[in-house]
């Protein structure tokens, strides 16, 4: 795979590790299918995904209109972003034009919960290969909204190079203490480089914060959904942040600005990233040649003594059709999304968790080729949902939270700053 | 009654005339606007269909947001930040581009192009341009004085500076293309009494460009200031209002709250509003003491109808 | 205007030799000599794009000649910047400042041009204003003025500051008829006073022969012929100025020239002429009519025959128009002359009166009996 | 004299050198990193030039975000927005210049205002309206609320007023009528302030963003900026920025087009007069 | 232009009765009585803002009378739109369509306004065009014509549609002095030969003499007096008739009148004089200059003293100023006369020259000796 000098491949492929066509299918699992008379009934499908997931759209309306003579799958795969996608089916609510499937983000899930009337699934109706560990991804309040379709988490990327120079071994990059001892040890090295760099926009603060504080076992969200941030472990986990804070300009994107400071600059020896890019941003490094170098990937660290609990990002599908045929039709085509060469295909281009046991078999070649990748797989038993805020104005919990960490990053009194999180919190929440 | 029919015929072709413009306006903006309004007052979200009728707490909320006072902060600091130095830049490159001989039209065609770019494709170039990097452009350029890097778009002391920099980057060019038009506008022989008279240079500039480029600055002030009131893509490619709401501005709060988070369109909906209603409001102040002024310097004067009955008096 | 007294300024003398200008490839001037003495008026008189402009810029110093050189008292002007060179200027359509009041449009000038105070430029536009007698005017700005008020002040700015040459280019441009003349009795008397001297331009002949101590009638970039008013009207050097001087034009007839004599078309007029005549002028007023048809002239007497198709009051006269052989003619008559459309007439005229034209348009013989009054 | 001249001419060019410097600096860049190679895309030294050039990020940029169709869509959805804005602003412009009618100051202002709505909220709304005649996701939907721009009628009029009132006068003496004097007189006499604002409307339509996103669902009649978008989600492992580079110029294509082609023009169009000659 | 053959046009009459026009406070119109007889020209003369062109409007129906009745041929025209009238008109500056040639200018008022099919209405332009001697020009936009050329295309869109009745909104301004004189003639000639009724607007006293069969002046919206140029110059009604027709204008002294005789100021005049005189005028060309100061004049003859001034060269004569107690004097004198300028002087007029006028300004008597030529 290491190809060397050479010539350069072609980074738009380098990036994409592969885009390959999909089979979706139902056969396999009973009572997936729709039954004949609404077969017969429904003559068009919409689904909505953000433009991303349009290869995996269309495999799924390739197998239903074969399936379905007479029957069209309108896809929307316009938006950009989820937010743009839930913009998207609010303007065609408002108009009265239903949808039937759509991809949610984790975090947009609530909203779809209560106001975009996605429906209640029933996991039984998925395939047996189906890896259940990941459907309480896709709860919100105890109801199956979505099932999980694409998941990721965090991780820590490390430029080997310099960690060696630096007598850092990536074995002690399992907890914030070692993460911080190799900070400080890549800065006492001498190297023109920042040691850490963890983004923080886009509510990837909220993300990272709430990933350290589940590995000390108290998520910032309680079972019954409230906010909890005055915790030790929060505190903890913002201590952590701060002294992150303190290497250098944090990014904003890990993919847009964290990734390439990383990957393509090599300003930055450890940066945090999400599993879905980490293929990728290998295979791209490694593409450099000469002037690539050594990189590795280990879970996010936990907080010392802490367990692995990661908080899971990504999508799920989610059912918003109301009408009976309607309903089941769109079911059969979540079930056939989850196909797993659905999940391959999705996962060698994007290298998300896979869903499905069987497509994780199948996708020995991508470990093979990115052994780095394999350590995420034993993550899927402790993978932890992400919170799904209630009330109001709990939509804006993410960003806000995202905010009061940012602050303590920038140097805010971390107590202060938490309580005041924390009653931001709760009032939003209310 | 002759007059009458006159009117009546005029109303009637009037109407022919506005009504095509006057249905698209009404269909797609001032009836939005007035549902607008309506939602103003309810709880609705964006994603919801079920609302209710709240009264004005909305607009209590918007008079205790914290987080809008600082939107409208953030407004006037970029409005300061972006209208007055460009205008001023734009006038400046105007002048110097309308006496220079040769390379007008690359200099014009260079000048037009930030007014002529899309700004969403533009901010790739600009983020990388202001990034935290030392090896970042702004960074190399602030390094030659001895500056620090800066982390531009990520703290959020710079973050709106940046952002204004960017949309009076392309204001500028906006300004500079109307100032362009309105120099040609002026008649070269206004110019030739000055260069006999000796008034020239600077005295040129104050007595003479700039107070007959004042219909221009007026046109300017209006459409900028709407202009720089709308700032929505700038603040949403290069910032998304952060970080820590330090660039959001009105608009981009109304978006923010919403099309994004709890999607609170009611909420959001008070906001514009309320701005718009208080633009309006300062609109007509500016156009009544703009007539009180004009009609307090004519009464100085004498009115210029007085004209012709004076001189003919005269004979 | 008021004859208030007035602070005589030494007009300077200005020299132009061999001015010559081109726009690309047209010769806007094409080697113009001129010399004014000091304190004296002159009108460049003629038609569009004959390039009275272009020369009175180059005085002003707005336009450089590509040829020749221009000198005033002496000093060379070529490359001196036009507000160093002592001169004022009132503009075709005035281009006063239209933001400022007409103290200001003063003011500005007096200020930047001449480095005085603000109160001194303040009492001197006043006295000027005043001057002018439109002290009334001195807040208002332009566009609160009639035509003949911003005149006023295009000529309170020009003459201000005390300039020792003022150049005038079309000032009356964009006036009413009577307001001109009014206009220009002022103009000259107070150009007069001033001792300035002054270059004015002008496309009407009535204009420039009222207001010239001396007028220069301009075509195609040259000079044609410069004198007083008399010699302009009386002995005109080419064709062109003949015509172009003098409201009905002079009628000028073509003819052939042999043994003497030049000869109009068919039956037309027969006078004696110099040799290689082409032509012969004569002025409306020195044209007699005749009621009804007569034989050919006798005695060098010219005559045509022709029918009246039009006349026109003009004051105590009539031009009487006169369609004949030759085209159509125009004789000053009397206004008690009857006029009667379409009726035979016969137009005469003594030798004396006559001017013949060579083939190149100049005049050839200056009878004896017309002599500059 | 002449050095104070020579100076001042020196300042003013270096003064233009750096102006006309900024406003290049980010194109150039964006070029830059549109043809260099990745591993350059983000180099961030000052040196303008790539270490190596290739078209392929274009190429790619291309394919991927199949731009071919969305400026096909583009220009043709601002050409048409642009034909109706025409169409609606000359008469009614023509109508707040010249055609007296009471409350024509009131309706003028209110048009006006217009302006000061944000389109934030009319987005939904619109959308309804749309949606009711079934033009959502349809290239008519992405036109139609754009139909009128306030801006374009103020400018026309503007404009509009300094056509000397003899001329149209002498359209009503010869007995046009208001029709063929807007097309015969109005139109062909304002052809600068229509070129002028042509190229505003087009620049403004073109590069919408918010209304084509809600509209435009069908990826054959994406707009540019919603494909330029698409690219940027796509790859939402490490993004190319060579190909978002090239995308981003392929995208301005047009866009500068019309501008280097009306620029003579638009100096005339913004505040010149209807004189004609 | 070409005397080619025109097809005549059966000309309007128009009767104005009590036109009044009032914009806000101000009255534009005051009750105007106009009628002019079909194919009658009639010039409407007078000082900027007397409401000239508003009553031109109103006749074309570009305006609407707030007051009164407008009649073609006894048919009422109020509320008549302009182009059902059967009027043209041709506008100050002409007002050419800039966008288009000089034959597309002439079409698009027949097309449209006269229903004429585009081939016929191409033929018309071209014969209309070749009438006036501008067939050239057809393909030519009016930025690329000349003044005059400019002018010939107005007017040819005017009589093109062969209308009843022409208007003519100071056709003539913004030409040459000299284009002006010649152009008149032709239009003159041509409105005569179609046979059109023409209202000529001018204000300049000179073009509406040569121009009007008859020529109304009008002063701060009425019609002070209509008459044919001979009488409105030689008996004018009012004191604002005397002085704006003629130029030089007539001299008017003002006086006080006691026991049947005006005196002028100081040593002036005296002269007999009706009861209640305020003002006596003379005519310059009635005046006489004798050298030297004489003593005060006898038998009733008109003197007063002072010094020359100034002198304009008029064509054949001159106009000599004269600064007396009474103003500045205009004289009418032979060319040959010298001028020196702060000669003392006398002027002279007879008793038959004399004109006197009321405290309204009316015009008291006419002497026997003044009649209309
Ligand atoms: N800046 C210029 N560029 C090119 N040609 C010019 C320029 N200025 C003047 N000319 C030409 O020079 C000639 C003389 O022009 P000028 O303006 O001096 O004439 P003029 O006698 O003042 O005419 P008018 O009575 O129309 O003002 C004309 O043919 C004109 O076209
Ligand atoms: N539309 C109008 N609104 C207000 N006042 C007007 C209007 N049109 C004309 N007037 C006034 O009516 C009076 C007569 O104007 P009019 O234009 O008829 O004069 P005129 O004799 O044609 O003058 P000029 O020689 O300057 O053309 C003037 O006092 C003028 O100010
Ligand atoms: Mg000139
Ligand atoms: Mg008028």
């Amino acid at each position: 795979a290491c190809s060397g000098g050479g010539s350069t491949p072609d980074p738009s492929e380098s990036l994409r590790p592969t885009a390959r066509p999909a089979a979706a299918g139902v056969d396999d699992v009973a009572g997936a299918k729709a039954s004949p008379r609404c077969a017969a009934q429904v003559k068009t499908l919409r689904m909505y995904a953000v433009a991303n997931l349009n290869d995996v759209a269309r495999s799924g309306k390739a197998y239903l209109e074969k399936a379905h003579p007479g029957l069209t799958v309108e896809i929307v795969a316009t938006a950009p972003t989820y937010t743009a996608l839930v913009q998207q089916l609010s303007a065609d609510r408002s108009a009265g034009q239903r949808a039937d499937v759509a991809v949610a983000g984790f975090d947009v899930l609530p909203t779809f919960a209560a106001q975009l009337g996605a429906q209640e699934l029933s996991p039984r109706l998925l395939r047996a290969s189906y890896d259940q560990r990941m459907t309480p991804l896709g709860q919100v309040g105890g109801r199956q909204i979505g099932i999980p379709q694409q998941v990721s988490t965090l991780a820590l990327a490390y430029n080997l190079d310099v960690l060696e120079r630096a007598g850092v071994d990536p074995a002690t990059l399992t907890t914030t203490d070692g993460v911080i001892a190799a900070a400080e040890r890549i800065r006492a090295s001498g190297q023109d480089i920042q040691p850490i760099d963890i983004p923080t926009g886009q509510g990837f603060a909220q993300w990272t914060l709430n990933n350290l504080a589940s590995s000390g076992g108290v998520p910032i969200q309680d079972d019954a959904g409230r906010p909890r941030l005055n915790t030790p472990q929060a505190r903890a986990a913002a201590q952590f942040l701060a002294r992150v804070a303190s290497y250098g300009p944090q990014s904003d994107s890990p993919t847009s600005q964290g990734l390439p400071r990383f990957g393509i600059r090599k300003e930055t020896a450890m940066t945090m990233v999400t599993v879905a890019t980490l293929a990728g941003g290998l295979r791209f490094i490694q593409d450099q040649g000469e002037r690539g170098f050594r990189a590795g990937a280990v879970p996010f660290p936990t907080l010392p003594g802490g367990t692995q609990a990661p908080v899971a990002g990504g999508n799920a599908l989610t059912v918003l059709a109301e009408d009976q045929c309607q309903r089941e039709m769109a079911t059969e085509l979540v079930v056939s999304l989850l196909a797993p060469d659905v999940i391959v295909a999705s996962t060698e281009s994007l290298s998300y968790l896979p869903v499905d046991t069987e497509a994780l078999a199948r996708l020995e070649p991508l470990y093979r080729q990115y052994p780095q990748l394999r350590a995420f797989n034993d993550l899927a038993p402790s993978l932890v949902a992400p919170p799904s805020w209630g009330g109001a104005r709990g939509g804006e919990l993410p960003q806000a939270m995202s905010d009061q960490v940012v602050r303590i990053m920038g140097g805010a009194d971390i107590d202060q700053t938490l309580a005041a999180a924390q009653a931001e919190a709760e009032a939003l929440t209310r | 009654m002759a007059e009458r029919t006159r009117a009546g015929r005029d109303g009637w072709r009037a109407a022919a005339l506005v009504t095509p413009a006057l249905v698209g306006l009404c269909v797609f903006v001032i009836g939005p606007a007035a549902v607008s309004a309506f939602v103003a007052g309810t709880d609705k979200k964006l994603t919801g269909v079920d609302f209710h009728w709240v009264g004005t707490a909305n607009l209590r909320e918007a008079l205790s947001d914290p987080d809008l006072g600082r939107a409208v902060r953030n407004t006037l600091v970029y409005c300061l930040l972006t209208v007055i130095p460009s205008v001023v830049l734009g006038l400046l490159l105007a002048l110097a581009a309308n006496s220079v001989a040769r390379g007008r039209p690359v200099v014009r065609f260079a000048l037009f192009l930030p007014a002529s770019a899309n700004i969403v494709a533009m901010a790739v170039v600009f983020r990388y341009i202001f990034d935290a990097s030392p090896d970042g452009l702004a960074n190399t350029l602030v390094g030659v004085v001895g500056v620090d890097p800066q982390n531009w778009l990520g703290d959020s002391d710079t973050a709106l500076p940046v952002v204004a920099l960017v949309g009076g980057w392309r204001l500028t060019s906006f300004v500079f293309v109307v100032y362009l038009a309105g120099l040609t506008a002026i008649p070269p022989s206004v110019y030739e009494a000055a260069e006999v008279d000796g008034v020239r240079g600077l005295a040129r500039l104050r007595h003479i460009t700039l107070p007959l480029l004042g219909p221009t600055t007026v046109f300017l002030a209006v459409f900028v200031t709407v202009l720089t009131l709308q700032t929505f893509e700038t603040v949403a490619v290069l910032t998304d209002g952060g970080p820590l709401d330090s660039s959001t501005t009105i608009i981009y709060y109304i978006y923010q709250v919403g099309f994004t988070g709890s999607f609170r369109i009611g909420y959001a909906s008070m906001i514009a509003l309320l701005l718009l209603v208080t633009v309006v409001l300062i609109g007509a102040a500016g156009a009544l003491l703009g007539r009180r002024l004009r009609v307090a310097r004519e009464d100085a004067g004498a009115p210029a109808g007085a004209a012709p009955a004076l001189e003919g008096a005269r004979r | 205007m008021t004859a208030g007294a007035v602070t005589a300024v030494a007009g300077a003398r200005i020299e132009a030799v061999g001015i010559g200008r081109t726009f690309g490839p047209v010769h806007a001037l094409a080697g113009v000599d001129l010399t004014i003495a000091a304190g004296e008026i002159v009108a460049l008189l003629g038609p569009s794009g004959s390039g009275k402009s272009t020369l009175l810029r180059i005085i002003a110093g707005l336009d450089q000649p590509t040829a020749g050189d221009l000198r005033f008292d002496d000093r060379s002007q070529v490359g001196v910047p036009p507000h160093q060179r002592d001169v004022s200027m009132v503009f075709q359509h005035f281009a006063l400042y239209p933001h400022l009041s007409a103290t200001d449009n003063l003011v500005l000038a007096l200020r930047y041009g001449r480095g005085m105070s603000r109160a001194d430029a303040r009492d001197r536009a006043a006295e000027t204003l005043r001057m002018l007698g439109i002290a009334d005017l001195a807040r208002r700005r332009p566009a609160q003025m009639s035509g003949g008020q911003r005149q006023r002040v295009a000529i309170g700015r020009a003459i201000a500051t005390r300039a020792r040459v003022v150049l005038l280019d079309e000032p009356m441009s964009g006036l009413d008829a009577k307001l001109r003349v009014e206009l220009r009795v002022e103009i000259v008397d107070l150009l007069r006073r001033l001792g300035t001297t002054a270059v004015f331009v002008t496309h009407d002949q009535a204009e420039a022969m009222a207001v010239g101590d001396r007028v220069a009638v301009m075509n195609h970039g040259a000079i044609e012929q410069i004198g007083t008013p008399d010699a302009i009207y009386d002995l005109p050097a080419t064709r062109f100025v003949a015509t172009f001087v003098g409201s009905p034009p002079m009628n000028v007839f073509e003819g052939t020239w042999s043994d003497g004599q030049l000869r109009g078309p068919g039956s037309g007029f027969v006078v004696p002429a110099p040799a290689a005549a082409t032509a012969v002028g004569v002025r409306p007023e020195h044209l007699r009519l005749v009621r009804g048809a007569s034989g050919p002239s006798a005695g060098g007497e010219f005559s045509v025959q022709g029918h009246v198709v039009v006349a026109e009051r003009l004051g105590a006269e009539r031009t009487m128009y006169v369609r004949t052989a030759t085209g159509m003619v125009g004789v000053r008559v009397d206004a008690a002359v009857p006029v009667v459309p379409d009726e035979p007439v016969t137009v005469t005229a003594p030798a004396t009166a006559l001017l013949c034209f060579g083939p190149d348009g100049r005049a050839l013989t200056v009878p004896q009996a017309r002599q500059p009054s | 004299m002449w050095p104070a001249r020579a100076l001042s001419g020196t300042v003013r060019f270096a003064f233009l050198a750096v102006g006309v410097t900024t406003a290049l600096l980010p194109f150039v860049w964006m070029l830059r990193t549109a043809l260099g190679p990745p591993q350059n895309a983000l180099g961030m030294s000052a040196n303008p030039l790539p270490s190596s050039v290739s078209f392929r990020a274009f190429e790619s940029a291309w394919r991927a975000a199949d731009l071919g169709p969305a400026l096909l869509t583009g220009v043709g959805v601002s050409l048409a927005i642009l034909a109706l804005q025409l169409l609606t602003a000359i008469p009614a412009a023509y109508a707040f210049a010249w055609v007296p009618f009471r409350g024509r100051s009131v309706l003028f202002g209110v048009v006006l205002a217009t302006l000061l709505v944000p389109p934030q909220v009319t987005a939904v709304p619109n959308y309804v309206t749309i949606s009711a005649f079934g033009l959502a996701d349809t290239r008519v939907g992405l036109v139609l609320p754009f139909m009128t721009h306030a801006a374009m009628i103020f400018l026309l009029r503007q404009y509009m007023t300094t056509i000397p009132a003899s001329v149209l006068e002498a359209a009503r003496m010869d007995g046009l009528g208001t029709p063929r004097t807007l097309r015969r007189v109005v139109v062909p006499l304002c052809a600068p302030a229509i070129a002028t604002v042509s190229v505003f409307s087009f620049l403004l339509s073109f590069n919408e963003y918010l209304w084509p996103l809600l509209v435009a669902r069908s990826p054959d009649i994406a707009t540019p900026p919603l494909a330029l978008a698409g690219l940027t989600s796509r790859s939402s492992a490490l993004p190319d920025f060579a190909q978002l580079a090239a995308g981003s110029l392929i995208i301005s294509l047009p866009t500068l087009l019309v501008f280097i082609v009306a620029q003579r023009r638009l100096a005339a169009g913004i505040s010149g007069t209807g004189q004609g000659d």
